[in-house]
């Protein structure tokens, strides 16, 4: 019992992150692959900041008379992973509007059936020429 | 003393008025009448929770805060609202009475009495 | 009591976050799975709060449920198809997901109890990190003090990751141009009542970046905060007139400049003897001078993260109007 | 009582979370979310009072602030998308 309460959060976190690495894997369209990435990525914030807890530890903000602090450290990396997580979040949106624009589809599939046509085409293309 | 009475008075009512809006935002039969539900319970339930609480923190910088807070709730509540009813009557999301959509089924026997009133 | 309440709410939240998460893997419209992205950020930041990284929270509320949210919105605007997203269900990445979950589960069996105040983590850098903050640099925030002064190279890092993502959504889309036209409809409430959010967003932007040091706070959430304003003000009042207000072309210099802000700070600290980012050198008092250090620092960051923010805004506002 | 709220607050939380998911209206979807972000507001207050959150207002102010934004977004958004009826 006490085996499962001080691992709750751990056994959460894992179960969240592999519903992201689902998403990944399981949906075609290319903005739903993102948010399950953004998904994954928030639970290993969530894994970090556990990590860092103390049970009896105030937030690593200097005041008078608490001798306990949580672990700063893991909030400083996770701070600045936020920002440039969204930071590649938008470059990753960016990318998929020019392969709509491109392909007309944000469906893998379709975008995979278009490039075998196209390699089909050229190589066609190529044995006529030589 | 009074003043704790006071705050649990106001945190009591405030979660009876959050749970009410919640019953009515998943009870109600159509769009129009959650988002009454829910707005309307909102706009008493916020303020009631937070004077609760700045009963009980007492005068500080953080009571001028909630303060504020409660002032961006009340405001910034009704506007999504009326902008979010606005929106949905413009896009053509008609109440419950006219529609053939059957999702609950408890609730249509309920639709066709006010539908036939209404005419 | 109030171990049972923080208990009843850590596990409500993360059972809440699990839902949500499964709700956006079921949900095949994006527009739907993009709001429920957004509320899982909030909830994860409230957790973030009960965890005690009060600065986290901040970051997350701000970065992960407002401003992503509103880039993906943008991003499905342009891209239209909202409905639809087609769900395979697939029993190899099932199978795969499984496996990974089963390895890292038996990793975590060996993890010592959350909370543990003798964990491995907790012994070494942390508590030497509380303890000079108190004596070299003085200042309440441990997480500012080590973000700015003691892992200052990684935080300049941070920022020009930044600022070169936003370089590249600028090559990818262009910044676009917007003419101001007064829609044929608009919404008078909005905008009364929009008008002095404004202002309050700008004024708390700007006590986020300065109380950064003594409270929960900071250049990067200050930067994102200060440009959810003015994409507030293009949201209601129209792109074009917010881009009257900044304009588009100014946004790359500005993020430009604050990365540069950031690191000519450090560069005044080698041209007088000391290692780089060493905000010693600034002043004849180390204390003072950690304390200048921090606030170029932090200005730097801040103009950087709102430059590029409201860069990659206007940047996916803009393209469809140039059609 | 305090609990009581926080309490409360949770099945709140639940109840407009479960109306978020069922739908079927967009604008459901939209409000829900909506009320679910005041209710978090709300939530960090009374529960960070109880238990004692470092700088707890700081950050309910912000989430009002962002909530507000969010939701505005999304309805601005949505009109400009022009929906087609009503999605499952």
């Amino acid at each position: 019992m006490n085996e499962l309460l001080g691992h709750f959060n751990y056994y959460i976190v894992i179960f969240l992150m592999m519903m992201g690495l689902y998403m990944v894997i399981a949906s075609s369209n290319l903005v739903k692959k993102l948010i399950g990435l953004s998904v994954f990525q928030a639970s290993v914030f969530i894994l970090y900041i556990t990590f860092g807890k103390i049970t009896e530890g105030k937030p690593p903000i200097i005041t008078d008379n608490v001798d306990v602090y949580s672990n700063p450290l893991p909030h400083v990396l996770i701070l600045t992973a936020i920002v440039v997580g969204v930071a590649t979040t938008s470059v990753g949106l960016a990318l998929i509007v020019r392969i709509k624009e491109a392909y007309g589809s944000m469906d893998e599939d379709d975008i995979h059936d278009m490039d075998d046509k196209d390699d089909f085409q050229t190589k066609n293309n190529r044995s006529i020429n030589e | 003393m009074i003043i704790s009475l006071l705050s649990d008075i106001c945190l009591l009512l405030g979660g009876i008025f959050t749970l009410t809006g919640a019953i009515g935002l998943l009870r109600l039969p159509d769009f129009y009448s959650r988002l009454h539900g829910a707005s309307v319970t909102e706009s008493l339930a916020a303020p009631l929770l937070i004077v609760g609480i700045m009963l009980d923190t007492g005068l500080t910088l953080d009571s001028a805060k909630l303060v504020l807070i409660i002032v961006i709730m009340v405001v910034s509540n009704p506007t999504i609202t009326h902008a979010l009813c606005r929106a949905a009557a413009h896009s053509g999301v008609t109440p419950k009475m006219e529609t053939k959509n059957t999702k609950e089924k408890q609730s249509q026997s309920e639709t066709e009495i006010s539908g036939k009133e209404s005419k | 009591m109030i171990e049972n309440l923080h208990l009843i709410i850590d596990v409500c939240l993360l059972a809440f976050l699990v839902l949500i998460a499964f709700a956006a893997i079921k949900i095949t419209n994006l527009f739907v799975a993009t709001m429920l992205f957004g509320i899982f950020s909030f909830v994860a930041a409230l957790l973030f709060l009960d965890l005690d990284a009060v600065d986290v929270a901040f970051t997350e509320a701000a970065v992960g449920a407002g401003f992503s949210t509103v880039l993906m919105l943008s991003a499905l605007r342009l891209t239209g198809a909202i409905e639809n997203a087609k769900h395979r269900h697939s029993l190899l990445g099932l199978f795969i997901v499984g496996l990974t979950g089963a390895a890292l589960i038996y990793g975590v069996t060996d993890f010592p109890n959350m909370g543990d105040a003798n964990a491995p983590v907790q012994l070494h850098l942390a508590p030497e990190f509380i303890a000079l903050t108190q004596e070299k640099i003085d200042i309440p925030n441990v997480v500012t003090a080590v973000l700015a002064s003691f892992r200052g190279y990684d935080t300049f890092g941070e920022t020009v990751v930044i600022f070169s993502a936003g370089v590249a959504v600028l090559l990818l889309l262009g910044s676009g141009h917007v003419e101001p036209k007064r829609e044929p409809e608009q919404n008078m409430v909005l905008w009364i009542v929009v008008k002095p959010f404004i202002a309050l967003i700008l004024i708390f932007g700007l006590y986020v970046q300065f109380h950064g040091d003594f409270g929960a706070g900071g250049g990067f959430q200050a930067g994102v905060i200060f440009a959810s304003g003015f994409i507030l003000y293009a949201l209601v009042f129209g792109e074009g007139y917010a881009r009257k207000v900044v304009p588009a072309s100014i946004l790359p210099r500005f993020a430009a400049l604050g990365v540069l802000i950031y690191g000519v700070t450090g560069l005044v600290s080698l041209l007088s003897n000391k290692p780089f980012l060493d905000y010693n050198a600034l002043s004849s008092n180390p204390v003072s001078g950690q304390h200048m250090g921090i606030l170029l620092v932090e200005a730097g960051v801040g103009l950087a993260v709102f430059s590029t923010v409201l860069l990659i805004f206007y940047s996916f506002s803009g393209v469809n109007h140039n059609e | 009582m305090i609990a009581a709220a926080i309490i409360a607050l949770l099945i709140t939380l639940a109840l407009t979370l479960i109306r978020a998911f069922l739908g079927p209206n967009i604008y459901d979807r939209i409000l829900a979310v909506n009320s679910f972000g005041t209710k978090t507001v709300l939530l960090i207050i009374v529960a960070g009072h109880a238990l004692g959150w470092f700088s707890y207002v700081d950050i309910a102010l912000m989430y009002a602030l962002v909530n507000f934004v969010g939701t505005l977004a999304v309805m601005r958004f949505f009109e400009q998308y022009d929906p087609q009826g009503e999605q499952s």
